[in-house]
This record gives C-alpha cells, structure tokens and sequence, in this order.
C-alpha cells in the first residue's frame, strides 16, 4: 500500500464520530485487515473523538475535532486533537474506570492502550488534548484483487 | 453497565436498510467459512472478494448495522 | 439536523476516491435522503474528487486533495478543491462529452450538474481548480434528469 495522508477535521458534534469511524474502516480496508482488526481500531478511534468532543469541549459544536491519518509502509498513525479544557491529572485520567463524570465507565483510554500497539497522550490545561496512535502493520501477504 | 446500554440504545436510534442486515449475513457467513479454510482470520479483501462486492460496502454496511450498544455487548460478554 | 462542518484533505491517489464517497454517504444518510440522492451526491463527489487527481494532478500522489462539506438548515454545500494544472476553457471543458483525454468519456461536469442543484467551477491556469456544488435540502426533489 503507497503511502497516504488523510486530515477530517469536523464539528464536534455526536453524529460525526460515525464519520470519523467510517473514515478508519475504509482505512483498515484498504490495508486489507482483518474486521476484528478494523473493528478494534473503530473503537480506539470513537473512544478519542469522543473523549474530545464530551470531555475536551463539553458538548459545544461550536468546535472542531482535528483527525490525521498517516499510513507509511510499516504503521499506521492516528492523531485525534481538540483545543478544548485539557486534562489536569494525565497520570490519574488514563487509570482503569477513571472517570471525572460518574456516569461513565472510564474506559476509553483502556480500550485505545488495549487496541493499539503504541499510545500517547499530551494535554494542557486550557489548551488542550492530543491521542496520538500507532499501529504497526505487518508486510503485506499476497492479497489477490 | 444497564443502564448505559438502555442510554445508549434510546439515544441513538439507528435506520437499518434490510439490503445492509443481508449484507453483514453474508460477510460473517464468509468470513467464518475463509477463515476456517486459511486457518487464520481473514482479511476484508478476501471477504470481499469471496461475496463479490467492493470493500467499502462492507464498511458501509458494518457501520450502519452497528448501534454504539452493540460496541458494548461485544466488550463486556 | 444541526450545522455541520467537515473538511477532507487526502493525498491524491484514486484509493482515496472512495473514502469521499463513504464521507458524502454517511452525511446523505444522517439527513435522511433517499438512497437514489445519495447515490447521486456519490457520483458527483467521485467525478469532482477523480477530475482533481487525474487532471489537475496528472496522477502524482505527493499532491492534496482538499474536499470540504458544510451542512446548513436548507442546503448541503460540497467544495473540492486542486492546486493543481487549472483549465485553459472552462466553457469547452464543461462540455458535454468533451475530454483532453481521447480515452475519457467527458461527462463528469454533466453529471456534476445534473444531480446538484447549483455547480460553479472556479479554475486559474498553475493556481488550481476549486468546484463548489450545492444541493437544497428540505424541498421535495422531483428528480429531473
Ligand atoms: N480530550 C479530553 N479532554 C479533556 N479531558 C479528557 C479528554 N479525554 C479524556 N479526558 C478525561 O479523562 C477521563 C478518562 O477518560 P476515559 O478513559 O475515556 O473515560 P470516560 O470517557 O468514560 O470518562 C475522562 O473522564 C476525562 O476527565
Ligand atoms: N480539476 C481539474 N483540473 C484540471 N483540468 C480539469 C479538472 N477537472 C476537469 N478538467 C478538464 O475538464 C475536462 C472535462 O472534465 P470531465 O467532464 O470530468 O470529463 P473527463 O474527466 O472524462 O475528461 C477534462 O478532460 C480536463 O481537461
Ligand atoms: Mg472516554
Ligand atoms: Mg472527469
């Protein structure tokens, strides 16, 4: 697979994570993975862009979501932004069932961790909040179409 | 964890054409067919290729099948 | 359905065609169209996404595709965008069955503005080519092509 760039930056509203899904399906296809494989990555993917749009902007649309996709010959890197709140706590925020709203199961950095192959997450109070993922990808087998 | 499926479910009703339900039928059919015969998962290519239609379709009809409730079933079985 | 904003922007390769087409789709079914507009909105989308990268970028991968869509009470609002070769006529280029390619059938500006409401391409020689196409929501579209 040639490598590829891909930036969907979109209003932060609900009914765009399916679109931000959509997106990293279509990716995952044209990798040619497993759906096991790509259902994963959906999840890694909706987790973060929710994660900016509930947590980061509280829920205003008003604000933009930024999400990159690099795919090089041997990984493919996911980037999901927001400029909204930041996270104070980094360290306590990414523990298992921590959640600031006690409504939620405080499992989505669990699942992007569990999911990928590498995580980091950079975050300023007031400035900010940035998931950067990373997949490795295997060499292609000989895939016939 | 009920409640957030009964959340969930309410709060995002979601359209299914029958043609995308026939379509995943059809996927998981193959894929559990391909998979048996390679003896490892198989990719969505050979899915597609197995059942004549374009990747895309797939992924297209996989996301609109797909209710954030069942994400959670899937994870918490 | 709320006001949107969503901005694609891909490396022109002809993979990249269908994840527009996925984007387009998955916005005509969140506003509820029939399947037969948002197999039109499809088809507009691929001829104005596939002009860019084989004519405005002859085929050459390292350019980018910019592809922007914009959701407003009545009207689904759908610009992509080159910096690419631009068009030397632009009159003769929207043509029917006019092609600089002898092997091209030259009906993409047609089906662009057969199945949109309003087409305006914009197009300077070495600066690029930009097509903004709109279609109106909300008013029962007797289908007339
Ligand atoms: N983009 C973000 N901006 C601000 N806070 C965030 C962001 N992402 C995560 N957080 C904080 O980290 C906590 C844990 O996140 P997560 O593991 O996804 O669980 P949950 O979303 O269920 O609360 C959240 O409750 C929130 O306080
Ligand atoms: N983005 C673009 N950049 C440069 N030239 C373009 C672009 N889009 C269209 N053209 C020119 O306009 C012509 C007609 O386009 P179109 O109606 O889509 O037919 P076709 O793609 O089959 O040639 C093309 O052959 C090409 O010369
Ligand atoms: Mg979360
Ligand atoms: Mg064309």
């Amino acid at each position: 697979m040639k490598s590829n760039q891909i930036t969907l930056t979109f209003s932060s509203i609900a009914e765009n994570v399916s679109i931000a899904r959509l997106l990293i399906a279509s990716i995952g296809g044209q990798l040619d993975l497993s759906l096991n494989d790509i259902e994963e990555l959906k999840v890694a993917v909706s987790e973060a862009v929710s994660n900016a749009i509930i947590h980061g902007y509280k829920s205003n649309p008003n604000n933009i979501v930024y999400f990159n996709l690099e795919i090089t010959k041997d990984s493919l890197i996911i980037v999901v932004r927001d400029e909204g709140c930041g996270i104070s706590d980094l360290e306590q925020a990414m523990q298992p069932a921590f959640s600031t709203d006690p409504e939620r199961m405080g499992l989505g950095f669990v699942f992007m961790q569990s999911f990928m192959d590498e995580l980091q997450v950079d975050s300023k109070l007031e400035v900010g909040t940035t998931v950067t993922m990373k997949k490795h990808l295997k060499q292609t087998p000989i895939s016939s179409h | 964890i009920g409640e957030i499926r009964r959340f969930l479910r309410d709060d995002h009703p979601v359209k299914v054409p029958r043609s995308y339900k026939e379509l995943v039928y059809k996927v998981n059919r193959a894929r559990d067919e391909l998979s048996a015969t390679l003896g490892r998962e198989a990719t969505i290519g050979e899915i597609a290729n197995s059942i004549g239609v374009d990747r895309d379709e797939i992924v297209a009809a996989l996301e609109a099948i797909q209710s954030p409730t069942s994400i959670y079933d899937t994870l918490y079985q």
